[in-house]
């Protein structure tokens, strides 16, 4: 049953070569009988054996407590992508298999079969990140991730060496935990470069700032959520970090270097990309710390990064830089993100960073609590100023210049004028960002709704054994 | 100033793949396969008990192909395959979006050549009957679907190469997706009988017959075909530009 | 002295080991050439050659099936589309001489296939 | 059984690295990631090489299994194709590059790419 969630997207994506713009309209749906399925026909504690082979020979899909609020986010996620983003002709089949090696990256227990849905992952997300003409962006990412996906290649091949099995729940019971640091310093280059901390997250800011409304929700939100996901499986469930300060203050230095980055930017996609750089940082270096309170508000953070980041994205995709003037309902939701990502009381972001900074003072680590309080303040800065060039963008030009045909300086304004009004947002991304703003405020009054979903899987995260007793109990 | 840099970082990592990575993996050769995962795999007893399989003898066993890693690639780990499959389909689909984009539409043309005609006339039907032989008997003799594919969008490239007029038609699209789908459609299949996705369903005969395998030679054919148009999309799509 | 010439002359009796070294040391010479090549076209030629020498190194490796693959997408198409890239990318400088002696370096590769 | 093709994987895997950081022409990186490819490829397979294995294939010339390990080989055809795909990606964003900016010289590039912002 849990194998329908990879074969149907699938299916539907060979089914839509034949005509350009099928595969734009079986996503929604694909989307929604995703979360049908997951919501009422699979419960979490499953594990299927591809082929009925027993779990250490062949692949292991495996449904558990950590994966199930992970599978439903992601396909929440893909169903909004789906309805905000203006897909070309081809996109829509490349997401529906984008859809599937999402599904397959959380649902897999095999580290080489997660080495090859990364790389459908990654394949589709250089398509993507050319789109709008940004071939050297894509190039660039190309090179980084190729290494990338290399590194992951020789980790699970050494994990196999050494354990005798690429199942990951056998894997990690047998392998001798001295050599465990060596082999998952592959994975851990795979994943600074994916998770974009920065040395070698440089490709980034080129990728995010395409100002394409698909690459940067479609590689910034699903794509990193699903990332994390595997992080978190790989160094907090099977093996453990290996030297987790260094990696914690490697982030730490990321998030600053991003900040700053941000700060000093005067395109407002490369600002947003940078910012998204710090805000991944912050996940990874709180989850480097190895203990399920501060887990649980590293994945707070995450989805409230997330989600407001696919907001200020999909705005920026589609207005630009040209003001609200015309369309202020953009504009609350421009706002109500921004305002959720520095951390305003009544926003999710509030939370997020109170039981962050609440986790941290407890497990008494003061470092990382002061770089995001600096960091929250160098965002409030930018964001601020970013916003309220937006919203007075149209008002003060016109009074200064009056109405009248005199000069060529004019004529510009004339028409950046009547530009904004042309810039129309389509219905769709209009409902999904006003829908996910009310989330923001909704989950600000009621943090509880998320934050018992996120103890629970850092408990479980954290807790290999139940992992384990799924995988030799066997099953479906 | 670069190249010293490059030096370095190259240096660092050879240095931690010898000094701490090399020590730790068993020296070439001395690897004891009944710790591994390989050896069940070899002797085809990860569900049965083991006895030795024997060629042209071993008659029904878990899996019926005689060429050991094709049983993997398709029948123990074939969930991988399907993965792989799809990475070839993006990369098709990806290289066809942006070749539209290019603004230059340059069609690579090449020299008029007698020689290469007529060659191309003798060699091509053998080019394509040997891609045929290698996925059909991919459970058998070593390759399968992928360099079966291969070998046959070669062959495609050596017609292009001999004469200009000739064009990839829509049929490769349509050869791809009906092969791409038929590959779901027996992992569908799979899950419908054996209640599990892309199980073997049908029985395996015996090891070295032709139809022995099961499900392997007709996934492989799939995938045979389905590369083989892919791939001659790529080329196609390259060259028009 | 003698002892260094006698392990090495014992290590070249293994197959393995004696295919190894030549053909490995040789495609250490090809990759530094591929890096460090002036042209691209010749950088492009010894790519294609490092992959023909890594079919030899899977054939003695016991690995066929690995080597078919290789031989036929790795050296194969590999090259076939890095050429047809190069084409486009330096269409300008390039004369029609040049292209001619890449059709029959082309054709016989996917020739010497059959 | 001494380590020489663990040795010269990983040198080939050097010289890799060091062209990827080192070329500052895009097409040379393309070929480096690609060298680097062949080289893990290679190291992989021989990582399941077993002193006196024959080839993984029940045959008439090897009836009964005394086999080399074919796991490692399964994966390596996965990274071969997948290395091939991604290679394909690469030439066509090159000739894009190409195309927008007439040169695969990032500093060229960046030239003109401050003159066109």
């Amino acid at each position: 049953m849990i194998a329908l969630l990879i074969a149907v997207p699938l299916a539907f994506a060979f089914a839509s070569i034949p005509h350009e713009r099928l595969g734009r309209y079986f996503l929604p749906f694909v989307a929604l009988f995703n979360l049908v399925c997951l919501f009422f026909f699979m419960e979490p504690g499953q594990i299927l054996e591809v082929g009925r082979w027993p779990a250490a020979y062949g692949i292991a899909l495996v449904l558990d407590n950590v994966s199930y609020p992970f599978l439903i986010f992601v396909n929440f996620l893909i169903l909004m992508m789906a309805l905000s983003a203006t897909l070309e002709n081809r996109y829509g089949t490349l997401l529906l298999v984008l859809t599937a090696a999402v599904n397959g990256i959380i649902l897999t227990g095999d580290f080489f079969n997660s080495f090859v849905f990364l790389e459908i992952i990654s394949v589709i997300a250089y398509i993507v990140a050319a789109h709008k003409d940004n071939a050297l962006g894509a190039f660039k990412y190309l090179i980084f991730g190729g290494i990338g996906g290399t590194m992951y290649l020789l980790g699970a091949v050494s994990v196999y060496v050494k354990s005798g099995t690429l199942n990951m729940g056998y894997a990690a019971f047998i392998t001798d935990p001295l050599i465990v640091p060596t082999i998952c310093i592959f994975f851990l280059i795979t994943f600074l470069v994916e998770l974009k901390v920065l040395p070698l997250g440089l490709w980034a800011p080129d990728v995010y700032s395409n100002g394409s409304s698909v690459t940067p929700i479609a590689l910034g939100s699903i794509v990193t959520v699903s990332l994390v996901y595997l992080f978190s499986r790989i160094f907090l469930n099977i093996f453990d970090l290996p030297n987790p300060q260094l990696v914690g203050i490697l982030a730490m230095i990321s998030i600053i270097l991003a900040e700053l980055g941000a700060l000093k930017q005067k395109n407002l996609g490369r600002a947003l990309s940078f910012a998204t750089i710090s805000g991944v940082s912050t996940v990874v270096t709180a989850l480097s710390m190895r203990e399920s309170e501060i887990a649980s508000a590293a994945y707070f953070y995450l989805f409230n990064d997330v989600i407001s980041k696919f907001i200020l994205f999909t705005l920026f995709a589609y207005l630009g830089e040209r003001g609200f003037k015309s369309n202020k309902t953009a504009g609350i939701a421009f706002t109500f993100a921004s305002l959720s990502v520095i951390g305003f009381p009544m926003f999710a972001g509030f939370w997020a960073k109170y039981y962050l900074l609440k986790a941290l003072f407890q497990a008494s680590s003061y470092a990382l609590p002061a770089i995001i309080l600096i960091a929250a303040v160098i965002e409030a800065g930018y964001l601020i100023k970013w916003n309220v060039e937006l919203w007075y963008k149209g008002e003060d030009t016109p009074e200064n210049t009056p109405k009248v045909q005199d000069g060529e300086q004019d004529s510009e304004m004339e028409n950046e004028a009547n530009e904004v009004e042309e810039s129309f947002i389509p219905f769709g991304a209009q409902i999904v960002t006003l829908l996910l703003a009310l989330t923001l405020v909704v989950i600000g009054f009621m943090p509880s709704l998320v934050h018992n979903q996120t103890m629970s899987i850092a408990n479980n995260v954290l807790d290999f054994r139940p992992y384990l007793d799924l995988i030799l109990r066997g099953g479906m | 100033m670069r190249r010293v840099w490059a030096i370095l970082v190259a240096g660092v990592f050879l240095y931690f793949l010898v000094g701490q990575f090399l020590p730790i993996i068993p020296t070439f050769g001395n690897v004891d396969l009944f710790t591994r995962v390989a050896f069940d795999i070899i002797n085809k007893s990860t569900t049965t008990n083991y006895n030795a399989v024997e060629f042209k003898k071993s008659k029904d066993l878990e899996d019926g192909s005689a060429n050991v890693v094709t049983s993997i690639v398709v029948n123990y780990r074939s969930f991988d395959t399907l993965g792989e499959v799809s990475v070839l389909f993006c990369a098709a689909i990806g290289v066809g979006i942006l070749a539209s984009m290019l603004k230059s539409k340059k069609r690579i043309e090449f020299e008029e050549h007698k020689v290469l005609m007529i060659s191309t006339g003798i060699v091509l039907p053998l080019i394509l009957l040997f891609g045929a032989y290698i996925f059909i008997h991919g459970h058998l003799s070593p390759g399968g679907g992928f360099p079966g594919g291969t070998t046959i969008a070669l062959g495609i490239l050596l017609l292009m190469l001999s004469n200009n007029e000739f064009k990839v038609t829509d049929v490769a699209k349509h050869v791809e997706q009906s092969a791409g789908a038929g590959y779901v459609v027996i992992g569908l299949m799979g899950m419908a009988i054996g209640g599990v996705f892309l199980i073997n369903f049908l029985p395996t005969g015996v090891v070295g017959n032709l139809f022995s395998a099961g499900v392997v030679p007709i996934v492989y054919t799939f995938i045979g075909f389905k590369v083989g148009a892919e791939l001659s999309n790529v080329i196609s799509d390259l060259r028009e530009g | 002295m003698t002892d260094f010439f006698k392990s090495l002359i014992e290590m070249l009796r293994d197959p393995v080991s004696a295919m190894s070294v030549l053909v490995g040391g040789l495609m250490i010479v090809f990759a530094l050439f591929a890096v460090e090549a002036k042209k691209i076209v010749d950088s492009l030629i010894a790519l294609s050659a490092i992959s023909l020498l890594s079919v030899l190194l899977f054939v003695v490796l016991k690995a066929p099936d690995v080597a078919i693959t290789e031989a036929a997408v790795g050296s194969g198409l590999a090259t076939a589309v890095m050429l047809f890239a190069l084409w486009r990318v330096d269409s300008k400088a390039d004369s029609d001489s040049q292209q001619i002696k890449k059709t029959n370096k082309q054709s016989d590769e996917a020739g010497e296939k059959r | 059984m001494s380590n020489i093709i663990y040795y010269v994987s990983f040198i080939i895997l050097g010289i890799g690295i060091y062209g990827i950081v080192s070329q500052k022409n895009l097409f040379k990186q393309l070929i480096s990631l690609s060298i680097i490819d062949t080289a893990v490829n290679i190291f992989i397979v021989a990582l399941g090489y077993v002193e006196w294995g024959e080839a993984p294939i029940y045959s008439a010339i090897t009836p009964v299994a005394n086999f080399v390990d074919p796991l490692p080989q399964a994966l390596v055809l996965t990274a071969i194709v997948i290395g091939v795909g991604t290679l394909a990606l690469g030439s066509i964003l090159l000739v894009h590059i190409n195309e927008k900016y007439g040169s695969l010289d990032p500093d060229e590039i960046r030239d003109i790419r401050e003159v066109v912002e």
